[in-house]
């Protein structure tokens, strides 16, 4: 097990050495001036030109600045934001918190809930009512179920804060909405997971012995069910990650989505680098993750 | 102890309506072994399941008398036959080795049962586990009680399943085909152990398609197909006259019946020397050697995994041997690349197991055939050969039964003119009445156009019915070869003694 | 005030604002909606009384020499910035001179100070302004937020100096302590705070503790906000829900017309097709102005007739209705003009060309829903001329370029300045800062540099009147839309709400307080 | 390495539909039609406003309301099918065309490309898709042809690495060793066996991508990444109409609800394609 988990850190380097790299050349490939990004609304003149170039070290050859570019990356320095003037490090860490509370939550409420209605909806109405309503879920934009729960809960009845990043209360309604169509595909393939368990062979021995349909779900078809799941937890992460940059916006809340959409539109590039990187890395890890559930999960996979 | 008459089990697919089981009747004294034989599909399971009311939930069973252990049970609820489970019937799955919930150990799936019915209290039940595993002969049942099913053999497997259905202390035991995925030998000491467990008073509802496994426990047999009893009787009786035809085709696939019509060997088509494949640091295949003459057939047995399908794939030229060589009609077939075989690849041909994955899935029987005759041939007299009509012809793969797929594949074979077909136990997925036919067919090609076969099986009956010499294979080499007959009456390694023994024959047939 | 009662001190309060300033320098001041927390942490020599004229504030007085090249400010003595450096001469001439500065604000320097020739401390008490020249305006610069006074050890100190924030310390009834980028600025109670000015109806420290501002820029978040009790006041207020606020008895609701010049659209003379005063006349006449406003704002916008703001002294009245509106004119000046054919999209062509103006909209600028009026515009234009208006909404820097590299059209502003000669020194005079008609007429350049040399405000009406008459009329520059206004809703309980006299905008928080 | 599941795939688990998809089917030809027929034929200018007739709520005259410019929503909502629906059409072409090439390459090429090219695509298929629409966009600036070449970029990978895994299953499928014992050449395995086999699940594929790429679409361009106003796309209008939830939801939820509609029609088609080539409904 710590072999496997030593192995995953150093194919997680390569992906993370690959997703700087790659996140590098697009830098490079990016139409217009870097000069004039830095420059944004402020004053141009040959000197100021010739200070930020100074700066920036954009008077190196390419690979020299790549290099350089790794191994601040690879102490954490991930430069200067162009647009905010600030290093990226404090720009990206101001903002983590709480993109991290707001992806954090949405995931408890989605995969609770999904595990909830896999278990409960099992009776022929239930299961067609919940599946229809997955369907929809997923297939709705998560704007769309923002704004609604936003004008309901926030407008009408007040119950949670319209806007911003204050407390829990303010957590609830992005989380719901992040969560929300997370929960339909987890109980979709929760309850497949189940459907398939449950008719397997074992399910039915289980059954010969004497147990209840819930011991049955519970004890056998769950642990089955959660595998399927547990290969979804990469997607989990990207469409946590994804949904934020949407959920931020649509509830004015701080956090890496409103970074990086503000950097996407202001073509600041550290910053966009920066968040590629620390995706990556935070995708390094979840599938780690995902790879130790599985042996956990299901012994097979252990190499006795 | 059950009484069962008109038994009905219909399954609704959607707007469809299946009839598993069309009015069965039977019933089943205390302490006698019942045998449940029939092909495949023809309601055994069912009719087993739905005496524990496990037929499913797309079920409906209907009866004119059904009662277990005294009480009518066709007005029970869940819970009424949740007391029944494990209580007063075991059941043993079909399918062994995926009847155990892999991702729990043993143990906890044999506690289960004690803990459902509350046998025993905590502290104790290890003990108890420990003690079903030793009744069914598990060696070390300590060690094994804390692994998990992948890590037990198929037959430990089989075993701990059984212990886990004889925990509750039931008073019937029902064995769904409790042998068909095991290897020969141990097959037979599944069979010894189900004799014990009968001998210590249990009631046993034997399940099988195979007449060979029940006639040596069964003191009743019932014959089913099509969801209804054929015919029924002691089993002496029945083997010794059956009435129904169906019946008889069932003894005579069992008993064998020698197709052998010895043609002289002629010259030799394939020659393999000193094949040795390594994959890995594992050594699959040692220092194989083998000659096929035409118009021979050469057997190849041995247990899963002792490589008889590598040495297959090495003859057809499907993969490089690590070291030796492969001649094909006297040419060199490995070592040389594909280009240099294609010329003569025509003549090499191949029957698998499973014919429906062997056919491009898009293609119909036409083209399927028409791919293997020369451009423009009309592919309907070589399917006349393999005894189908023409009506297939347009069919695709997934719309033709086991049989017909094989004998299409066989088609395909022949229709080269081959001198060699390589068949990798082309009719261990079938029935046995239709093995039957499959391996009549082969031995009539054989006899017909002199082509040789090499016919591989873990089956020796099989082999002994329709090959002149065998290859035993043991872990990677061929440990014993010979002329059919004297391979199996004096079998001189004790590995090839252990395979011969193990094959169940029909025991009190005339 | 109507629930308020009598002014209490003590308790905090949230207010939801629209924009959230690019900067928290004072110097760097380019917002108008951000005026009202300038004014919160910081202070200027001078205030503006509502007729127009100037008050001291920090300063007692001043005295303008006879030539009106130099002006002398005697200043307040008891005045202490927040991180406790006293108030002086010295620190008016540090403000003033970090202008000076390469790079910190060029346009400042080159417009508000261009006149300015040194600053000199005569005592502590006592500061001199030389100028080359008289110029009116210096003391609308003084009074302005780009004006107001930082202390000058932060201006030393401060690492993110342009950005503004907690490290800059004011002399106001305020302390900016807390900033949270995208969210809110936060402000504490400045305790040892006595120079209130004198109109400012009460004298010491300010009445709240503490007050909020969240950044809140969907307006119907802010009302949503606001009529959910989360906020006690919002300002923004968008036409389509005046109605909700003012028919609820717990909400307040005011508005207040902003000084300065109208928000108008600006053409580029620069280049085809605008070079054309045909097409410029034909663009004004094919929108219909006040169905526009009407559609949009609901028929709360006052229509602006000209380039200056209605409540402006210089304001010309009888600029109104004598143009716009008219299609069928619209039509005939665009056929004359040889835009005749038109493609399939229904757009006017000539030689192939469509007829296309851009308008690029920088998006911390856009207010009020200006976005939406431009979409409006488009639609009308498009409609009852075939002009094809190509409306981008895009960041700063985006807009910045697109305008420097004199790619658009139509150029859309507002300007909340005080004195509206200021504005449009900025905006017509050859060398404005965002002069982006690239209109260079000397008569225009004089009458400009007249009004703001002059002294004599009857002189200057009609100086300036003469400015709108050639820009307005005579040479169709300007297409002007409405006059920008601010609109503030509140919980009954919150008192002393109000608007900044002559600049129209909502006043700081120090006369804010909350009712039980 | 594990790889997790992309959305495309999670979608997949999911059950059959309750009934034979004819609804969905109907919504979708409808859409098509519409999309590429009726604004020509009689809807009016999606583009043109009434600023005496805003915000008006849905009525005879206007069925789906008014929104902030008195341009008729449903006029707006049916030519933004065609905006949106070409967006994810087209953006689905690109994935899955260069999934297809590159799947293959992946899958019949040498091991060390296979291994470095499905390494790639694990990685990418797995990251973030917005984000990666994101970077894109960065790159590349906002506007229509970024926001469709984005979503074909980001979605890319899953569709190279569905064609990849069919490829090598196909590949070693014991017909494809028929075929050789048949003296067929590599070229001609390829072509008569290889492809058609691992081209059949495509269409079922892209069906469900479409749902996809439309999905996305709606959001970039709800960020206002996409298509500029006053283009009538979905997620534009949606974010347009936002600020006046309150007082008209109509010109933000119907556009929001067209969304929806599409993409359950194009899963759920998607979906009961995909059970019937698994053959469930033989
Ligand atoms: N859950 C089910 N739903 C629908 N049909 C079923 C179900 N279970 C069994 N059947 C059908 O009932 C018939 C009898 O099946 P059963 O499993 O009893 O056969 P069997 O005799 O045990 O065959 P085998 O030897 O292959 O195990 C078959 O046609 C099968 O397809
Ligand atoms: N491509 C391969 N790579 C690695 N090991 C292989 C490969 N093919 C076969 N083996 C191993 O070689 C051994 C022999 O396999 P082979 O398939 O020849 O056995 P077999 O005798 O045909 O068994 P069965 O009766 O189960 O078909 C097995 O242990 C198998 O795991
Ligand atoms: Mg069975
Ligand atoms: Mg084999």
């Amino acid at each position: 097990m710590i072999g496997a988990v030593a192995r995953r850190a150093g194919s997680g380097l390569v992906v993370l050495w690959a997703a700087a790299t790659a996140a590098y050349l697009a830098l490079l490939a990016a139409p217009g001036d870097v000069v004039d990004s830095i420059i944004g609304d402020g004053a141009d003149s040959p000197q100021i030109r010739a200070q930020i170039i100074a700066e920036w070290h954009l008077d190196r050859p390419a690979v020299v600045q790549y290099l350089d570019y790794l191994w601040r990356a690879a102490q954490g320095d991930l430069g200067r934001s162009y647009l905010l003037q600030r290093p990226v490090r404090d720009v990206i860490g101001d903002q983590l918190a709480p993109t991290v509370r707001l992806a954090v939550a949405a995931a408890v409420f989605g995969v609770v809930l999904a595990l909830i209605l896999a278990v409960v909806t099992r009776g022929r109405w239930a299961r067609r009512v919940s599946s229809t309503a997955e369907l929809v879920l997923v297939s709705t934009p998560p704007f769309l179920i923002g704004i609604v729960l936003l004008s309901v809960f926030s407008f009408r009845f007040g119950m949670f804060p319209v806007s911003g990043d204050r407390g829990w209360a303010a957590l609830v309604l992005p989380a719901v909405t992040l969560g929300l169509p997370i929960a339909g595909v987890l109980t979709q393939v929760l309850r497949d997971g189940l459907d398939r368990a449950l008719d397997e062979p074992f399910a039915v021995t289980a059954r010969a012995r004497g147990l209840t349909e819930r011991s049955v779900l519970v004890r056998h078809g769950l642990r089955h069910s959660l595998l399927p799941a547990v290969s979804l937890l990469g997607w989990l992460f990207g469409a946590l990650i994804g949904g934020s940059v949407i959920i931020e916006q649509v509830f004015g809340r701080p956090g890496l989505g409103q970074v990086t959409l503000q950097a996407v539109s202001g073509s600041d590039m550290p910053v966009v680098l920066a968040v590629v990187v620390l995706a990556a890395a935070a995708f390094v890890v979840v599938n780690t993750a995902a790879d130790l559930a599985y042996l956990i999960i299901d012994p097979r996979l252990r190499r006795s | 102890m059950i009484e069962v008459e008109n038994l009905r089990v219909t399954f609704r697919l959607g707007k469809r309506q299946v009839e598993a089981v069309r009015g069965v009747s039977f019933d089943i004294e205390e302490g006698e072994c019942l045998a449940l034989v029939g092909e495949s599909g023809s309601g055994k399971s069912v009719t087993a399941r739905s005496l524990v009311g496990l037929a499913g939930p797309a079920a409906r069973v209907e009866a004119g008398t059904f009662t277990v252990d005294g009480r009518d049970v066709r007005g029970f609820a869940a819970r009424d036959w949740r007391r029944l489970r494990g209580r007063f019937a075991g059941l043993i799955l079909q399918d062994a080795l995926v009847s155990l919930d892999p991702l729990r150990t043993v143990g906890a799936e044999i506690t289960e049962v004690l803990r459902t019915h509350g046998i025993g209290d905590r502290g104790d039940r290890p003990d108890r586990v420990r003690q079903l595993l030793t009744d069914v002969h598990v060696p070390e049942p300590g060690r094994r009680a804390r692994q998990y099913p992948h890590q037990l053999s198929g037959g430990l497997r089989q075993r701990a399943l059984i212990a886990s259905a004889i925990a509750g202390g039931p008073r019937l035991l029902i064995a769904d085909e409790p042998t068909t995925a095991l290897d020969a030998t141990v097959q037979a000491q599944i069979l010894k152990l189900l004799a014990e467990r009968r001998a210590s008073g249990e009631t046993l509802l034997l399940i099988s398609h195979d007449l060979a496994v029940v006639s040596r426990l069964a003191d009743r047999v019932l014959v089913m197909k099509d969801g209804r009893i054929v015919e029924s009787g002691p089993t002496r009786t029945l083997l010794g006259g059956a009435g129904h035809a169906y019946t008889r085709e069932l003894i005579s696939a069992a008993g064998g019946r020698r197709r052998v019509t010895t043609t002289a060997p002629g010259e030799v088509v394939a020659e393999a020397t000193a094949l040795r494949k390594v994959y890995g640091d594992r050594t699959v295949v040692r220092d194989v050697g083998l000659t096929i003459r035409a118009g021979e057939i050469v057997g190849l047995v041995g247990e899963s995994g002792s490589g008889k399908t590598t040495v297959a794939q090495l003859l057809f030229g499907l993969t490089e041997p690590t070291s030796g060589r492969v001649r094909f009609e006297g040419r060199d077939f490995s070592g040389v690349p594909e280009r240099a075989r294609r010329p003569i690849r025509r003549r090499l041909q191949l029957i698998a197991q499973d014919p429906l994955s062997a056919f491009d899935p898009r293609w119909t029987v036409r083209r399927i055939v028409g791919e293997a005759l020369p451009r423009g041939a009309d592919p309907q007299p070589i399917l006349e050969r393999v005894g189908l009509g023409a009506d297939v012809l347009d069919r695709y793969p997934r719309q033709l039964s086991g049989g017909q797929r094989q004998r299409v594949a066989v088609a395909r074979a022949i229709a080269p003119r081959p001198s060699l077909i390589i068949c990798d136990e082309p009719v261990s997925a079938l029935d046995v009445s239709v093995q039957a036919q499959v391996l009549d067919l082969l031995a009539q090609i054989r006899a017909d156009d002199g082509t040789a076969l090499l016919f591989i099986s873990h089956d020796l009956g099989v082999i002994r019915d329709l090959a002149d010499r065998v290859l035993v294979m043991h872990d990677g080499r061929v440990v014993e070869q010979g002329p059919v007959r004297a391979v199996f009456e004096h079998a001189g390694h004790e590995y090839t003694r252990a395979l011969l023994s193990a094959v169940p024959t029909l025991e009190g047939a005339a | 005030a109507s629930g308020a009662g009598q002014p209490v001190s003590g308790g905090s309060l949230t207010w939801a604002v629209e924009t959230e300033p690019i900067t928290f320098n004072p110097h760097q001041y380019a917002q108008a909606k951000a005026r009202l927390l300038v004014w919160n942490t910081f202070e200027a020599l001078l205030t503006h009384d509502d007729k127009g004229g100037h008050l001291p504030w920090l300063a007692t007085g001043y005295e303008t020499s006879p030539d009106g090249r130099t002006y002398t400010f005697k200043l307040r003595t008891d005045v202490s910035f927040t991180d406790g450096t006293r108030f002086d001469a010295a620190a008016v001439k540090a403000n003033v001179d970090q202008f000076a500065v390469e790079g910190y604000n060029p346009t400042v320097a080159a417009v508000q100070l261009r006149n300015l020739d040194r600053v000199e401390v005569i005592d502590p008490a006592t500061v001199a302004f030389h100028l080359e020249r008289p110029d009116v305006l210096l003391l609308d610069f003084l009074s302005s937020p780009q004006g107001a006074q930082v202390s000058p050890k932060s201006l030393k100190e401060a690492k993110n100096l342009k950005a503004g924030g907690p490290e800059l310390a004011g002399t106001g009834p305020f302390v900016l302590d807390r900033y949270t980028a995208g969210q809110e600025v936060h402000f504490t109670r400045n305790p040892a705070y006595q120079w209130a000015p004198a109109n400012a109806g009460h004298t010491g420290p300010a009445y709240l503790d503490e007050i909020t501002y969240r950044f809140l820029k969907e307006p119907s978040v802010r009302v949503g906000a606001l009529t959910s009790g989360q906020v006690q006041v919002i300002e923004g207020v968008p036409a389509t829900d005046e109605a909700l606020i003012t028919g609820n008895d717990r909400l307040t609701f005011a508005r207040g017309l902003n000084s300065g010049s109208a928000y108008s659209y600006y053409f580029n003379t620069a280049h085809a097709p605008f070079d054309d005063i045909r097409v410029r006349r034909a663009f004004r006449e094919a929108v219909d102005v006040d169905a526009v406003l009407q559609g949009v704002y609901r028929g709360s916008a006052t229509r602006a007739w000209s380039v200056i703001g209605p409540t402006s002294p210089f304001y010309d009245k009888s600029l109104e209705k004598t143009y716009g509106g008219d299609a069928a004119e619209a039509n005939r000046l665009l056929d004359e003009a040889g835009w005749t054919t038109r493609d399939a999209d229904g757009f006017r062509t000539k030689d192939g060309k469509r007829l296309t103006v851009r308008l690029v909209q920088s998006a911390p600028f856009v207010r009020d829903r200006r976005d939406v009026l431009a979409q409006a515009v488009q639609a009308a234009v498009k409609q009852s001329a075939g002009i094809d208006l190509n409306v981008a909404l895009v960041d700063q820097g985006a807009a910045t370029q697109a305008l420097a590299d004199g790619a658009y059209e139509v150029f859309d502003n507002s300007r909340a300045d005080t004195d509206a000669g200021a504005a449009l020194n900025l905006l017509l005079h050859s060398a404005g800062a965002i002069n982006r008609t690239g209109v260079k007429d000397p008569e225009l350049d004089r009458l400009l540099e007249e009004g703001q040399a002059s002294t004599d405000q009857a002189a200057r009406n009609g100086t300036y009147q003469r400015v709108q008459r050639l820009t307005v009329t005579d040479q169709a520059l300007i297409l002007p839309l409405y006059a920008p206004a601010d609109q503030v809703a509140a919980a009954a309980t919150v008192g002393g709400l109000g608007f900044e006299p002559t600049a129209g905008v909502p006043g700081s928080a120090y006369h804010l307080w909350l009712g039980k | 390495m594990t790889v997790a599941m992309p959305r495309l795939t999670a979608r997949r688990f999911a059950l059959r539909p309750p009934r034979p998809p004819i609804a969905a089917a109907t919504v979708v030809l409808g859409l098509a039609l519409t999309a590429v027929a009726w604004p020509s034929l009689f809807a009016a200018d999606p583009l043109a406003a009434d600023p005496l007739h805003v915000l008006e709520a849905p009525s005879a005259a206007h069925w789906f309301g008014t929104d902030q410019l008195g341009r008729d929503v449903f006029d707006r909502v049916v030519h933004g099918a065609r905006h949106s629906l070409s967006i994810g059409v087209a953006a689905t072409v690109i994935a899955v065309g260069a999934g297809i090439l590159l799947g293959l390459l992946a899958g019949l090429t040498h091991r060390a490309a296979d291994e470095v090219l499905s390494r790639g695509f694990d990685a990418l298929a797995a990251f973030p898709l917005v984000l990666l629409a994101l970077l894109f966009i960065a790159i590349a600036g906002t506007g229509t042809v970024s926001l469709i070449v984005a979503i074909g970029i980001a979605t890319l990978p899953h569709h190279a690495r569905v064609v990849r895994a069919q490829t090598l299953v196909v590949r070693q499928a014991p017909y494809v060793t028929h075929a050789v014992a048949f003296g067929a050449s590599r070229t001609r395995l390829v072509l008569r066996h290889v492809l058609p086999n691992v081209l059949g699940p495509i269409p079922v594929l892209a069906m469900i991508g479409l749902g996809e790429a439309v999905l996305i679409a709606a959001g970039l361009s709800f960020l206002g990444l996409g298509p500029q106003p006053p283009s009538p796309e979905w997620g534009a209008m949606l974010s347009e109409g936002r600020g006046y939830l309150h007082i008209a939801w109509w010109a933000s939820v119907l556009p929001g609800c067209a969304v929806t509609a599409t993409v359950i029609s194009l899963t759920v088609i998607g979906r009961h394609l995909q059970n019937r080539f698994e053959g469930r409904h033989q």
